[in-house]
């Protein structure tokens, strides 16, 4: 069974349905333990990365925003950007997780796990940004609706407010549907862990025996959950993207960006996940779940949502165009041909041609390939997000606005420093938590095995009278379980 | 829920056995359907298994859910006291007159009291799955570890009568393993 | 409970009784300006005075240049002709004009909603104002500004801008702000709540002229007017309606194409209430 | 029938419900009591003064003792002597400070009275040597907030018909406490912006922001 030979480019099988049951177990669980050196390295660069943005922080507080090279017509620049990336990130789990549950897309299963994860900590970097731009970031706080004696509420007009309580919202459902999910699995961690570990999975896995009763009302759960999950994602992407179509500004003030932002960010989640599943796949020696037809489904899923979201861009701009708004339509001209055009027309290409390629199916089952290819999709998508902040901004209805910026060294340190945090979450994860959801895996390879059995051995027995693979495996799963 | 007609004889024992198959161990439920033990029914039968198994229901026959209840009303109250508790402040707000705006702005509550409506759906569904899921409680001791690997295990209360026939049938369909426990 | 059904019911009520009288507040005032572009020398005296008046800091060259500067007044240039002869030509023979741009105080201010704070708001006077303490400074209502006249501290210039003694001239009425904070010209809101309590001491209405704001009162060649625009006997009043300016619209139906007074961006719909009269040109 | 169910504890609706009682009263009250701030009355000062036509705060506050240069005795000056206060702290009734009175308003009567007190020699040194005590500030608030005493005085005491300007102190305690109670003086209303905006709400006052912030 671990014989390699049908995990190269050519295989076809989602997962291998002859895979024992135990083998998931070992395989997933010795991923948990005893880190290597790549691990080692990986978590000193995420740290050092995320110790300069603490520097950069403590820089900035020092100093004041000024720091940031931002000026008065660039009141926003890469912090605003990068928050949207990270919430466009932060997409693809529930992509995978809520809406293909929905549609009993079982290929899920062995990879939505991560991509859960990678929700909920593309949710807490993202949500870092919005603080540390503040002016005044000790009084981040009073944007929650708490009662005070002062008679003081907080905005509730503001599209930040709505960012507050979307992005709240999200994150403890996100963290709950990620938790909720992982409760079968951690019970099997339960069972096999020792040391430290044991009081921590026996405490999370909330006394999970695996009753009928408890799989029934957690079937329900998720369903609910993953129902309750996907208006949410569409909702928080939309209010994000209010933040900018609710303004004034030429530029922003854009009717279609809400869907324009959901198509960005299921597109970006989409390509980070090829990036991770790479990652994974390599490091963890995952092939058996990991598998290039799952990746093959990925990568088209992605080429099908970077279709949509270049198409809403084009609809963003012949909007633009044909609604003959002078100061919008300068601000679309600019950024085509100004200060700013390598970016833009960096992340026309890294977003809508290089999609192009993953309609090769040697890009597809090329992971060296399909690992950069990735990096570039992700790359277009965070110049997205720029071209939407900066450009705008340097344009605007008055001269006075009229500028151009480049941001400073903290922004940047932030912008890095944000790889790091997540890096940082995502490596602790990985080594606490199973990355790989064993108890779907296994149904997995029920289902299949039962759907492709029962068919053969009902043409075996129909055709020859020879009893067909179901029986002769009944055998040999008892004694080889 | 006894019948007064019958005599109830108190269980003594629990019994857990282990299977390597769910065909075996549906053929085991499928047997105490068939009343093979006199006394048991399906409905004393607890499955312990590693998967979610669809099948479940047509094996044990369907048993209720709150949780879509729960989901709903704490939707539903989300909903409400997201909007009341978003005009009540704006309402007693000192600094209204903004932009323009009315005092009570509806599209911004009914942006706000949406996501309030998923937060306590959330929560609530949650909670509901803690209730109904009996999670966060002492349960039997009868647990193998080998249910979280691939056995599926039978657990059913038994009383001296009944617990010899029992072993019969669990042994008929290949029981690995049976443990069992006296109840107090 | 039941106070805050009854608030609630009248926010209800007040909004569309706001709705029906075309705006939502019961203004006590509605201060604002006329500024005469003809009159305007570009001299740069109320600029001046708004640094003396309202404690802003000095930046200095390197801050100015990065656009870190927060001048609540500013004159603007415009050249009539700015390709012709650049080098050799002086402003004048460009065409220059000025305009002095400071904070709007739109009715309808695009600011005042996405604050997340509720930091700037309308008060009754009919002012746009900016409550410095309460500012975190996420610095959305600058960037929703159409008039770019927000200003933000970027950093702290107390010990630059006022080195001691010299902080022994600010400006006792009004807070100096700190980094982090955003400001913009409050039409000398000190100056109001100043002549409001003497006013009120003296138990009379407060008097069209006994407000004038530091540029006013600065100005050389007096270009720029202040007053209530509620109070029909009012200087500003006057004006506004001898150049058929109302508020609350975003096109003028104006009799006379001579008249010179505009507003600027009326199209956007942010009703100013800062009135500009056009410069004469000879032809 | 199922005795393995029925064995099982129901769920304990009854206690669940007293709980989510317990805890939902619990919540509510906490929040009235946040928000009136109900301070204990630690200073034991009884908040005996009443303003006619108005409504008096109620809050009250337990300030530290703040050291002084010349432990003055509001108690017996103003309390025992009588001494109104507006006759020390006279720009209160025309500015937006109270102010505290030059050394020379303390040396009209202390040329004369109380000369042999180990205080007043103190005060007498620094009046011949030309300098003022540094009084320590005991109620402050913060410089982004622009309280004005003329305009509270004038509401309250001066354009109050039930009122005559000896009952000043009546009207200064509703936000500085009794101080015919205390010795040397000392915080005893919280002066937080809650104060002020329940103050301004229960007796009309403006809820302009920029009426107190500019």
């Amino acid at each position: 069974m671990s014989d390699r030979k049908h995990l190269t480019r050519e295989q076809t099988k989602d997962i291998d349905e002859n895979i024992a049951w135990a083998s998931i177990n070992t395989d997933v669980l010795r991923s948990m333990e005893n880190p290597r050196r790549g691990y080692w390295v990986a978590m000193a660069v995420s740290v050092c990365l995320f110790s300069v943005m603490i520097y950069a922080e403590v820089y900035q507080y020092m100093y004041g925003m000024g720091a940031a090279l931002l000026n008065t017509s660039h009141m926003w620049d890469l912090y605003i950007s990068t928050f949207v990336f990270w919430i466009g990130m932060s997409h693809s789990g529930t992509l995978l997780s809520a809406i293909l549950h929905l549609v009993h897309a079982d290929w899920r299963k062995p990879i939505y796990r991560f991509a859960e994860a990678m929700t909920t900590f593309s949710l807490m970097t993202a949500g870092i940004f919005p603080v540390i731009h503040l002016g005044r970031v000790w009084n981040f706080y009073w944007v929650m609706p708490y009662m005070t004696d002062r008679g003081i509420w907080p905005n509730f007009r503001s599209p930040l407010i709505w960012d507050a309580f979307a992005i709240t919202t999200y994150l403890t459902s996100s963290v709950l549907f990620l938790y909720i999910g992982m409760i079968p699995d951690l019970a099997i961690c339960r069972d096999n862990a020792k040391g430290w570990r044991k009081p921590l999975y026996t405490w999370l896995s909330l006394g999970w025996r695996g009753d009928d009763r408890q799989w029934r009302n957690f079937r329900f759960t998720y369903l609910m959950i993953a129902c309750f999950l996907i208006p949410l994602a569409v909702s928080v992407h939309s209010i994000v993207s209010m933040d900018f179509a609710m303004s004034i500004m030429p530029g922003w003030h854009v009717t279609t960006f809400p869907p324009y932002f959901v198509a960005g960010a299921l597109y970006s989640g989409c390509a980070a996940i090829i990036t991770l599943f790479i990652l994974l796949r390599y490091f963890f020696k995952f092939e058996h779940y990991m598998t290039f037809p799952i990746l093959d489904k990925v990568c088209k899923l992605t080429f099908v949502i970077a279709m949509v979201w270049t198409y809403l861009n084009l609809v963003e701009f012949a909007s633009v165009w044909y609604g003959h708004d002078i100061p919008s339509k300068e601000v679309l001209i600019a950024k085509a041909t100004g200060p700013y055009s390598p970016f833009f027309w960096g992340m026309m290409t890294f977003g809508s041609v290089l999609p192009f390629s993953l309609l090769s199916k040697w890009v597809r089952r090329n992971m060296y390939v399909l690992f950069f290819a990735s990096i570039f999709l992700n790359v277009g998508m965070w110049l997205e997000r720029w071209m939407i902040v900066t450009p705008t901004l340097s344009l605007g209805y008055h001269p006075q606005a009229f500028n151009v910026m480049w941001p400073g060294w903290t922004e940047w340190a932030m912008v890095g420093g944000s790889f790091g945090w997540f890096g940082m979450l995502f490596l602790i994860f990985v080594k606490v938590f199973p990355c790989v959801s064993m108890y779907e895996v296994k149904e997995m390879v029920f289902h299949r095995k039962r759907t492709i059995y029962e068919d053969v051995d009902e043409m075996m027995t129909l055709h020859s009278g020879v009893p067909g693979p179901k029986a002769q495996a009944q055998t040999q799963t008892s004694g080889g379980a | 829920m006894a019948g007064s007609s019958k005599k109830i004889v108190a269980k003594t024992r629990r019994v857990l056995g282990l299977f390597g198959d769910f065909d075996q161990a549906f053929e085991v439920i499928a047997g105490i359907r068939r009343y093979q033990v006199p006394g048991l029914t399906v409905d004393d039968v607890t499955l312990k298994s590693p998967i979610e198994h669809p099948e479940i229901e047509d094996v044990l026959g369907e048993r209720p859910t709150d949780i879509p209840k729960f989901a709903f009303w704490g939707g539903l109250f989300g909903l409400v006291f997201g909007f009341l508790f978003l005009a009540g402040a704006q309402a007693n707000f000192l600094v209204q007159p903004q932009g323009g705006k009315p005092v009570i702005t509806i599209p911004s509550n009914v942006v706000l009291a949406y996501e309030m409506m998923i937060l306590f759906g959330v929560l609530s569904t949650l909670a509901g799955f803690i209730i109904g899921g009996r999670l966060m409680r002492k349960s039997s001791g009868l647990y193998d570890t080998a249910i979280t690997v691939d056995q599926i295990g039978i657990v059913i209360e038994v009383t001296d009568k009944q617990y010899q026939p029992l072993t019969e049938l669990f042994k008929k369909h290949n029981v690995i393993e049976m443990h069992e426990e006296a109840l107090s | 409970m039941s106070s805050l059904l009854g608030n609630i019911f009248k926010g209800w009520s007040d909004y569309t009784k706001g709705n029906e009288e075309g705006g939502h507040h019961d203004y006590e005032h509605m201060y604002a300006m006329v500024i005469d572009l003809d009159m305007c020398t570009g001299c740069n005296a109320c600029s001046t005075a708004c640094y003396a008046e309202n404690n802003l800091a000095t930046v200095g060259e390197e801050y100015f240049g990065a656009r870190q500067a927060m001048h609540w007044m500013r004159i603007e240039r415009y050249f009539d002709e700015p390709n012709v002869g650049e080098a050799e030509a002086d402003t004048q023979s460009r065409g220059a004009s000025f305009l002095p741009m400071m904070c709007q105080h739109c009715n309808a201010a695009p600011c005042e909603p996405v604050c997340p704070v509720a930091a700037t708001y309308h008060t009754p006077d009919g002012l746009n104002a900016q409550i410095y303490n309460r500012c975190i400074g996420s610095r959305y209502c600058a960037n929703n500004c159409p008039f770019r006249v927000r200003y933000f501290n970027f950093y702290d210039h107390q010990e630059t801008a006022w080195p001691a003694p010299m902080e022994q001239q600010l400006n006792p009425d009004i807070s100096v702000r700190s980094k982090g904070v955003m400001e913009k010209c409050t039409f000398c809101i000190q100056r109001t709540r100043a002549a409001r309590n003497t006013a009120k001491n003296e138990g009379r209405a407060i008097r069209d002229g006994e407000i004038q704001t530091a540029c006013q009162q600065t100005c050389p060649t007096s270009a720029i007017l202040f007053g209530d625009l509620l109070d029909e006997t009012s200087a500003v009043h006057q004006a506004w309606k001898r150049h058929q300016v109302q508020l609350g619209k975003y096109a003028q139906n104006k009799t006379n194409p001579e008249l010179r007074g505009y507003r600027i961006f009326e199209e956007l719909n942010v009703d100013t209430k800062v009135l500009y009269l056009e410069r004469v040109r000879e032809v | 029938m199922s005795t393995e169910r029925s064995k099982r504890k129901p769920f304990p609706w009854v206690q669940a419900a007293v709980a989510a009682v317990v805890v939902g009263a619990s919540i509510v009250l906490g929040a009235q009591i946040f928000e009136r701030q109900l301070h204990p009355e630690s200073a034991g000062v009884a908040p005996a003064p009443r303003v006619p036509g108005a409504e008096f705060p109620t809050d009250t506050f337990a300030g530290k003792d703040v050291e002084q240069p010349i432990n003055y005795s509001h108690k017996l000056h103003a309390g025992d002597l009588g001494i109104n206060c507006l006759y020390c702290h006279t720009y209160a009734r025309r500015s937006k400070v109270a102010g505290i009175p030059p050394t020379a308003k303390c040396m009209g009567c202390h040329t004369v009275v109380g000369t042999d007190k180990p205080e007043i020699e103190k005060l007498t040194q620094m009046w011949q040597s030309n300098q003022s005590p540094a009084w320590n500030k005991v109620n402050d608030v913060p410089d982004f907030v622009h309280f004005s005493h003329e305009r509270h005085l004038q509401k309250f005491l001066f354009d109050n018909p039930e009122m005559d300007i000896k009952n000043a102190p009546d009207v200064c305690a509703m936000c500085h406490g009794d101080m015919n109670q205390v010795g040397v003086a000392k915080k005893m209303k919280p002066l937080t912006m809650g104060f002020c905006v329940r103050c301004h709400e229960s007796n009309q006052g403006p809820s302009d922001c920029t009426r107190c912030h500019k």
